[in-house]
């Protein structure tokens, strides 16, 4: 193992166990040196958050670390007493955890909860550690944070939170940081810069880090070694690279739109201005979700549609199922506008039109059985003779792979995967020519993901659907996408056939959504990467949208005249619109 | 992980939620099969007034006289000043008050739980109205109300019913809209919707049954403050007719005989009702614990 | 912010009220017994009939009476000035018997209340802190117990042991032995009242002949909020910040200090509410110890059909739960951030 | 001293230590001041005012105020109760009077020097005042005016309520000097005196209650209801606390001499289980309205004692001729044959109680004892049934709603036991009965202005006039002939037409045959169903003597002492 002169903390046949249950953990050997980052994985329930608290000394409730040895320099943790402990931890050996919101007392200032742990161990007085606070707040890129010092947690997003959990684990200098999941919920903008700050912290100060997650992307964008958890044990524990190496078996690869080139015949789903707000209750303001948003979609043609959480782009896919009524614009499918039809021929067209929704959980009545949930609208549309219903629905499941026993489930009884490919099954019942996908991997694991974009991809071809797949995961987008729309606060900044949003971003939002995708390869790390355009602050409020372009404020390359004037979206190139004034300018200056 | 803890603390509880079922179990038979095991007619005045029951040691023998039939059957817990039967008549009582607490809250909860769907999902002006009269029936002084209600339509078991109807179905309307408004953003809805189910097959087929759970939850624990509630206004003389047998008019009929020595007319029912609201109270915590929340 | 959410709730609260105004004053014109009947007494003549409905406003039709309650006529301001009228069973001001009886019914579930948190909330952060042990299972079922009992029998039962048969507590003659002369009425509630008279001897007396009912009613009192607190301070104790706060090192008396204010909250509105419910729902108790309070008196107008006071008595009532539930709304705003304001 | 006596019963209380000694309770009273526990203290003191119907105002009122002339005592019983002797009258604020037949003009002679309890002198003013105050039926409940008109009084008749121009006090009430008054009748009517005795139209001291007169209240009925009735009577009001307490103490200046009992303290203990746990503590001194068993058990206990007479406290059952199956007499006759008398006597009154065998209370004169001569017992009901056409019952299931048994809710201690009997026995003969305790509101509502009551136990109703006419005028006699309390809707044109002879018959002996064939027809009718007399009781600590029945049942206190 490694140097034990270099060693921060090491755990020796470490095992936890609930009351009456069998052990979460058995017989965890590791190591952690001084500035090394290590990955910590495995699939969910294999302990790897039990691992994280345990090497703390910690428990949730009810668990109980019941054998082994956690060496903190010379100390073995687990036998030292509380009082000792409490030194240690915060001080040095700190935790960030997944939910920040809640990990975070709702009732005191986020500053004061700083400030007040750093008090607690460095023993400094109430203004130097105010001080500390803000200066620690302001190192992990909060603006203002004299300001976000008072704040309390629920006035805080979870990125912001997130931040603020960073600081208070890294006031105290620590000499190892227990990172568990922390960006899992972030925005991929937000995530990236997030661990950006991680890893150059962890350069600059020494600190050694744990940071349990399941994204490869992460695992190989960040980490030096990799340890996987299976079932409470340790299955692997080697370098990233080579982690990557053994475990991804796919990797990103655009696709080039080889169908649907079309353009001449009429697309099947023709949106044009379409335009949705909400009002905000108790005010007379809105909240603008969607604005002046276009698009056309021809048979058997896949679109993408990207941008991160609050861009609008689910408020997209439910206008057009009209889900939603839209307050203004036009959407025609297969040459009918969806803005006169009502009751039954709506419910014709939404046969025709179906939805894939995020969470496969909350997408079925979690009273029923499967065998209900897909027998009930075939009933509702009669689409097949109710003899004939059964073998429909079993042919149906045989689409997506899954095996027909779990009719008679119910669907907390099966895997996210696995539902979410019944989901897909259940639209395909009704025979529809578009499906709208959205976000229809996010919920779900690595491998999963990959099984569903399988399952996809193969179900386009065979059945000619078209799709809209709605995701913030460029992965999924750029393997099974012929064009790419991306949105921002409820406008496209950019569209274009995939490869070439991909490899040729214009757009400064584009470019900075691409750049913070964390390719599953250790070679092309992020934190190598030297043009990276990264957007600073935060994102406006979409209630008070600014005047001008609404990313001027975060743009590294705004103008003067981009605070003022309204962009417009206009054609770049063939297939390729960008809204942005500046867009020929700053792709002269990048050839120059 | 969470889901652990929860499971023990059920455990825990192995022991009293058993009491509880046990209470309510047995109150529900007495509830059912009254008129067979009571011995005497509980409304029937006899000459015997007043008499105490008989003592602890005695009624090993008087057990074995009744079951061969020889001589009258003893009265266990002896009579009232009316000469009625207590033994019978806190037997049936539980009859009485079951009934009463029951139908208040079957009604309660049929307004309640269809009218919180419907404002739930359903939100217009008249949804709104309705929502704001009922948070208004909510600040009305319980007791009170239902005195002046039962004074207003006259003492009958169907009026208080009536009168706790009014009380309880605000507190089932609330609870089921809290559960629809959740209901009403959740996928499956959408999805159901895409689909092509109609609204009112969504209200009726997916709302209706996800929601429901918190109001039977509630009716548990709702059913043992509807018994205490129906006690008390028979205890200020507005709950059913004398002489029908009634836990809360019997402690308060026997509360006048306390002072003069008489304790038995009023500790009988006194313990029947403890006991089976504390059952009603538990079987709704054991309920809470492993549905609720 | 906090004046402007105040205010805010308490117009809301007029509206409510001015709602049950009406409610509350037709409701009772549905009563089935004519108070009339009342006042003729022996001479039940169609003229005195006549003359009695007369002296009582009753012969004017309903939307009449109302504007007369309202806005009052020569001999009385009406609502909006403030009065609730004349009660037909004394010919006294409705104000003026809310005055007097109110307080004493506050002062009863006052203290009960205080026994009742004082001694519920140790005994049941108690119960908390050591899930699953004989004191956590001994506070659950205390809980449950004493929250599901009535309060009248165990009124009788107390009676009945402390002073008929073991004769160590007072019988049940309301808040002063006869014997002893009341001091001033300032505020009506007589331990305050006693001691703002210096006589301690009539404050300790009061203390005496409430033990009973103040027993009784702590008792039944105890059990929610027992069973609230552990809950409670239960659910806090398994909160992720708590975790965190552990996780950060945090000693352990910030943290008892965490937890106790996070479960504050909850409590405060619990005990509103139970307060709020009492203040209409110690009608059994004080009718059990011959307290002469709120409760009494509405026992005593409904069953005279005393429209004034019947009214006076549900406004009252109704007005303060309204006024509680706002202050726990504004006291919540105040200790809990996340409460928008 | 009081501090820390009191400190000791606390803090005993709580720990029980010294459970067995338990701390004193005060009960070393001053033999000059009594307490007196019961049901409610006064609600108001205007016997015009909304308060008056109820027997506790009442007795705040006779103690505060007194009458022109009273009832002469009559003999003592064993038990050391004073009775009245009806048929003969004495001066109480008038010193003497004399009466005109020609001009049906009486004339009283004030009492000089007599005091109220502020010092002002009783004077021809204040009689004068009274009857003018009781004439103006300002009052929401005005039994001045009434009383004033069942004694025919002149001008103080029906006409007074619909006009307002009547209401002004005329020359039938004249102030002849300062102490001389003369009031005239407009037919002769024997009611006169006794009406006068009653607890209304007793005699005000002007000059104090016109201090509190406001221009929207000219006749002070706010003052007087919620302060004090300013009076020439043996007690003033020291301290009154509405639905609490109220306390009396004794008037320096009254004219039959300052009472013994120096304070009394009327405490409000509704319930009759309390009041008995009071007494049997010792807490106070007298109590009533107990239940016959808590009085039985009380004449237990060496240190207390219990008195009583059969005074005019009756049961009777009300039956009303306009519900059927009530308008048959045969229907009524079997009610009255199938009673359990003896149950109600025996387990419902403890025995404290005797057959009512008329409609007049035994105690008054020229009642009726031959109401229950004929046959009873349950068979001969049965029978009784049969001939009314409902043999077992069979038919009756239609008339559910007149088949309920009402009774004032707040009764329930003593009637409620024997309404259970009743029902009891009546379901034994197939009618189906079920009970219904109503308020006593509701009920006097129902029994006296609605008058559709259909079956109902009555216990409270006593004629404060004794008179056996003013019973039939009050109660039998038909509404169009003017009785204002006929509950059961009785119709018989020959009991008017007897009353209307006998009302106005001057020759006593001829009155008393006239009442007399009246009462046959009631009986024979079942008009009334009387059950029992019961014992109107008072129980207090040994020693306090004196008491003295009055028709109102109210404690004079001026009669009471102290025998220590």
């Amino acid at each position: 193992m490694a140097d034990s002169t270099n060693t921060v903390l090491s755990a020796r046949g470490l095992s936890v166990q609930y009351a009456n249950e069998s052990p979460t953990l058995s017989d965890i050997n590791m190591d952690i040196a001084a500035g090394e980052i290590v990955g910590l994985t495995g699939s969910s329930g294999s302990g790897k958050s039990t691992l994280a608290y345990a090497l703390l000394g910690l428990t949730r409730r009810g668990a109980q670390i019941t054998n082994g040895e956690i060496y903190f320099g010379r100390n073995d943790l687990l036998a030292l007493s509380d009082v000792e402990l409490e030194d240690i931890r915060g001080r040095d050996i700190a935790l960030i955890v997944q939910n920040p919101r809640s990990a975070l007392h709702p009732m005191y200032q986020v500053g004061r909860q700083i400030s007040r742990v750093y008090q607690t161990h460095r023993g400094s007085g109430g203004a130097e550690a105010h001080q500390r606070a803000i200066e620690m707040l302001r190192l992990v890129g909060i603006n203002d944070p004299e300001r976000r010092a008072d704040a309390f947690v629920h006035e805080l997003s979870g990125g912001m939170a997130q931040r603020v959990l960073i600081a208070l684990a890294l006031s105290t200098s620590p000499k190892l940081l227990i990172a568990d999941e922390p960006t899992s919920g972030l925005d991929v903008t937000v995530q990236a810069q997030f661990l950006d700050t991680m890893w150059e912290t962890s350069r600059k100060t020494g600190t050694a880090m744990v940071l349990v997650t399941q994204e490869p992307g992460i695992l190989a964008n960040y980490c030096d070694r990799v340890i996987e958890l299976d079932a409470g044990r340790v299955s692997k524990d080697v370098s990233a690279s080579e982690f990557v190496s053994t475990s991804m078996l796919h990797t990103t690869q655009a696709t080039s739109s080889g169908q649907g080139e079309g353009q001449n015949r009429a697309p099947l789903l023709k949106v044009e201005g379409l335009r949705k707000t909400f009002p905000l209750r108790g005010t007379k303001k809105v909240v603008q979700a969607v604005d002046d948003m276009s698009l056309s979609l021809f048979a058997g043609e896949s679109v993408g549609l990207v941008g991160e959480s609050g861009s609008g782009k689910s408020t997209v896919g439910r206008c057009l199922l009209k889900l939603l009524d839209s307050d203004a614009g036009k959407i025609t499918f297969d040459g009918q506008d969806l803005g006169v039809v009502s009751g039954e021929a709506l419910r014709r067209v939404r046969q025709r039109i179906q939805i894939v929704q995020q969470d496969p959980y909350d997408s079925f009545d979690p009273r029923w059985t499967i065998e209900k949930s897909l027998l009930d609208p075939l009933e509702i549309h009669q689409i097949v003779p109710p003899t004939e219903a059964r073998a429909a629905i079993e042919e149906g499941l045989k689409r997506v792979s899954v095996d027909a026993s779990v009719l008679g489930r119910r669907p907390k009884d099966l895997s996210a995967g696995i539902l979410q490919r019944v989901a897909i099954a259940r639209a395909l019942l009704m025979k529809p020519d578009f499906l709208v996908l959205d976000e229809p991997t996010s919920m779900l694991a690595p491998q999963d993901r990959h099984i569903i974009l399988d399952v996809l991809k193969r179900l386009r071809t065979e059945l000619g659907l078209s799709y809209l797949l709605i995701s913030h995961d460029l992965t999924s987008v750029a393997s099974a996408c012929d064009r790419v729309v991306v949105m921002y606060l409820g406008q496209v900044v950019e569209q274009g056939p995939t490869t070439e949003i991909f490899e040729k971003p214009v757009h400064p939002y584009t470019k900075a959504l691409i750049g913070a995708h964390l390719e599953e390869n250790p070679k092309t790390r992020r934190v190598d990467r030297t043009d990276r355009v990264d957007l600073e602050g935060e994102i406006p409020s979409p209630i008070d949208l600014p005047v001008g372009c609404y990313l001027a404020t975060r743009c590294p390359q705004a103008t003067e005249a981009c605070d003022k004037e309204r962009q417009v979206l206009s054609s770049f190139s063939s297939h390729h619109d960008v809204r942005c004034m500046r867009a020929g300018q700053l792709e002269l200056d990048k050839a120059s | 992980m969470t889901d652990v803890a929860v499971e023990k603390d059920q455990d825990s509880l192995g022991v009293l939620a058993w009491i509880g079922i046990g209470i309510v179990s047995v109150a529900i038979f007495l509830a059912v099969f009254s008129p067979w095991l009571i011995p005497y007619d509980p409304t029937q005045a006899t000459e015997n007034v007043s008499t105490p029951p008989p003592p602890l040691s005695a009624w090993p023998s008087l057990f074995w006289q009744t079951i061969v039939g020889d001589g009258p059957t003893p009265h266990w817990f002896g009579t009232d000043a009316s000469g009625l039967d207590v033994f019978s008549r806190t037997i049936e009582a539980t009859r009485t008050d079951l009934i009463i607490a029951l139908s208040a809250n079957i009604v309660s909860v049929i307004i309640g739980v269809s009218l919180g769907v419907i404002s739930g999902y359903f939100r217009n002006i008249w949804t709104e109205t309705l929502l704001r009269t009922s948070d208004l029936l909510q600040s009305f002084p319980v007791f009170i109300t239902a005195m002046i209600l039962v004074a207003l339509a006259g003492r009958s078991w169907v009026n208080i019913v009536l009168a706790m109807s009014f009380l309880y179905a605000p507190i089932y309307l609330r609870l089921t809209r809290t559960e629809v408004l959740a209901l009403r953003d959740r996928s499956f809805i959408e999805a159901a919707r895409a689909l092509g189910k109609t609204e009112f097959g969504i209200a009726r087929q997916h709302i209706l049954p996800n929601a429901i759970g918190p109001s039977l939850i509630q009716f548990s624990v709702t059913i043992g403050f509807a018994i205490l509630l129906t006690a008390g206004l028979s205890f200020v003389g507005a709950g059913v007719r004398p002489p029908t047998p009634e836990w809360g008019s019997m402690i308060a009929t026997g509360a006048t005989q306390l002072v003069l020595g008489d304790w038995w007319p009023s500790l009988f029912p006194g313990i029947a009702i403890s006991v089976t609201v504390f059952g009603f109270a538990v079987c709704g915590h054991i309920l809470e614990k492993r549905y609720g929340r | 912010m906090i004046w402007r959410f105040t205010l805010r709730r308490l117009a809301v609260g007029l509206v409510q009220l001015s709602v049950l105004i009406v409610a509350v004053f037709f409701l009772i014109r549905l009563l089935p017994a004519d108070p009339v009947s009342r006042f003729v007494g022996l001479n039940a003549s169609p003229e005195a009939y006549a003359l009695a409905e007369q002296s009582l406003g009753l012969d004017l039709p309903a939307l009449e009476q109302f504007e007369v309650f309202l806005f009052g006529d020569d001999e009385e301001v009406g609502l909006v000035g403030g009065e609730l009228g004349t009660s037909w069973v004394t010919g006294s001001s409705v104000n003026q018997e809310i005055r007097q009886y109110l307080p004493v019914t506050l002062e009863l579930i006052t203290l009960s209340f205080l026994i009742a948190v004082g001694l519920g909330v140790p005994i049941g952060v108690l119960g908390a802190v050591n899930p699953g042990g004989a004191a956590d299972k001994g506070t659950l079922i205390y809980g449950l117990f004493a929250g599901s009992q009535p309060e009248f029998s165990w009124g009788i039962i107390f009676i009945f042991v402390f002073f008929v048969v073991l004769g160590i507590a007072p019988g049940p003659l309301g808040r002063l032995s006869p014997l002893t002369d009341p001091p001033d009425f300032v505020t009506g509630a007589i331990t305050i009242d006693a001691l703002l008279a210096g006589r301690v001897d009539i404050f300790l007396e009061a203390l005496w002949y409430l033990s009973l009912p103040i027993l009784t009613l702590s008792f039944v009192l105890s059990g929610p909020i027992i069973k609230m607190v552990r809950e409670n301070v239960a659910q806090t104790m398994n909160a992720d910040f708590m975790f965190y706060g552990q996780a950060a090192g945090l000693p352990r008396g910030i943290l008892a200090r965490d937890a106790l204010r996070a479960a504050f909250a909850p409590a405060l509105t619990l005990i509103g509410i139970l307060f709020g419910f009492m203040i209409g729902g110690a009608v059994l108790i004080e009718s059990i110890f011959s307290i002469s309070g709120l409760g009494q008196y509405a026992i005593r107008s409904i069953l005279a059909f005393d429209y004034p006071a019947i009214q006076g008595v549900v406004l009252t009532i109704s007005a303060l739960t309204l006024l509680i539930y706002l202050a726990i709304d504004v006291c919540q705003a105040l200790l809990d951030p996340r409460v928008s304001v | 001293m009081r501090l820390t006596k009191g400190y000791d019963r606390w803090v005993i209380f709580f720990a029980f230590a010294l459970a067995a000694c338990g701390p004193s309770q005060p009960n070393d009273t001053d033999s000059s001041s009594v307490i007196y526990i019961t049901n409610d203290v006064p609600a108001g003191l205007d016997y015009d005012g909304a308060a008056s119907v109820i027997p506790n105002s009442q007795e705040g009122i006779v103690n505060l105020m007194d009458p022109l002339i009273d009832y002469a005592p009559g003999e003592t019983t064993e038990e050391g109760v004073g009775l009245l002797n009806f048929t003969s009258f004495e001066g109480r604020l008038a010193e003497s009077w004399s009466f005109d037949e020609a001009t049906l003009t009486w004339t009283f002679n004030l009492r000089r020097g007599v005091k109220s309890c502020v010092g002002n002198e009783l004077t021809a003013d204040d009689v004068i005042y009274t009857f003018a105050r009781a004439k103006s039926v300002s009052g929401p409940s005005p039994t001045g005016w009434f009383l004033a008109n069942v004694a025919s009084i002149e001008s103080f008749d029906a006409t007074v309520l619909a006009d307002e121009n009547l209401r002004g006090l005329g020359d039938e009430v004249k102030k002849i000097d300062d102490y001389t008054v003369e009031i005239r009748q407009s037919t002769h009517n024997q009611l006169f005196l006794p009406a006068l005795t009653t607890f209304a139209i007793r005699i005000f001291d002007s000059v104090e209650a016109r201090k509190h007169a406001t221009p929207s209240d000219p006749w002070s009925h706010d003052y007087i209801n919620n302060v004090t009735a300013p009076a020439f009577g043996p007690y003033c009001v020291e301290r009154w606390e509405k639905g609490n307490e109220f306390v009396l103490r004794a008037n320096p200046q009254y004219y039959r001499g300052v009472p013994e009992i120096d304070r009394v303290v009327f405490k409000k203990v509704p319930q009759s289980s309390n009041r008995f746990i009071i007494l049997r503590m010792e807490q106070a001194d007298i109590t009533k309205g107990l239940t016959p068993r808590e009085f039985k058990k009380l004449r237990e206990y060496d240190q207390l004692q219990v008195v009583g007479v059969t005074g005019n406290e009756t049961l009777f059952v009300h039956m009303n001729f306009d519900s059927p199956p009530f308008d048959q007499v045969k229907v009524r006759q079997a009610v009255a044959a199938a009673l359990p008398y003896n149950w109600i006597i025996k387990n419902g009154y403890i025995g404290q109680a005797q057959i009512w065998d008329g409609l007049v209370p035994s105690s008054y004169p020229g009642g009726k004892s031959t109401f229950h001569d004929s046959p009873e017992g349950l068979d001969v009901a049965r029978q009784l049934l049969a001939e009314a056409g409902y043999p077992e019952g069979r038919g009756l299931e239609v008339y559910e709603d007149a088949l309920r048994l009402s009774y004032p809710i707040e009764k329930e201690a003593i009637l409620g036991p024997i309404a259970t009997a009743i029902r009891t026995a009546l379901r034994d003969i197939g009618m189906p009965v079920e009970l219904d305790p109503i308020p006593l509101t509701q009920y006097g509502d129902r029994q006296l202005v609605k008058k559709d009551l259909p079956f109902a136990l009555v216990d409270h109703e006593k004629a404060i006039v004794v008179d056996a006419g003013y019973a039939v005028q009050l109660f039998f006699v038909s509404s169009e002939a003017g009785a204002v309390n006929n509950m059961v809707n009785y119709r018989n044109s020959r009991v008017d037409d007897l009353w209307t002879e006998a009302r106005a018959e001057r020759d006593s002996e001829r009155r008393y045959n006239l009442v007399s064939e009246i009462y046959d027809y009631l009986r024979d009718d079942v008009v009334w169903l009387p059950v029992v007399e019961y014992r109107t009781q008072w129980a207090t600590r040994k020693g306090l003597k004196g008491f003295v029945w009055y028709p109102d049942n109210g404690i004079r206190f001026a009669d009471l002492s102290y025998a220590r």
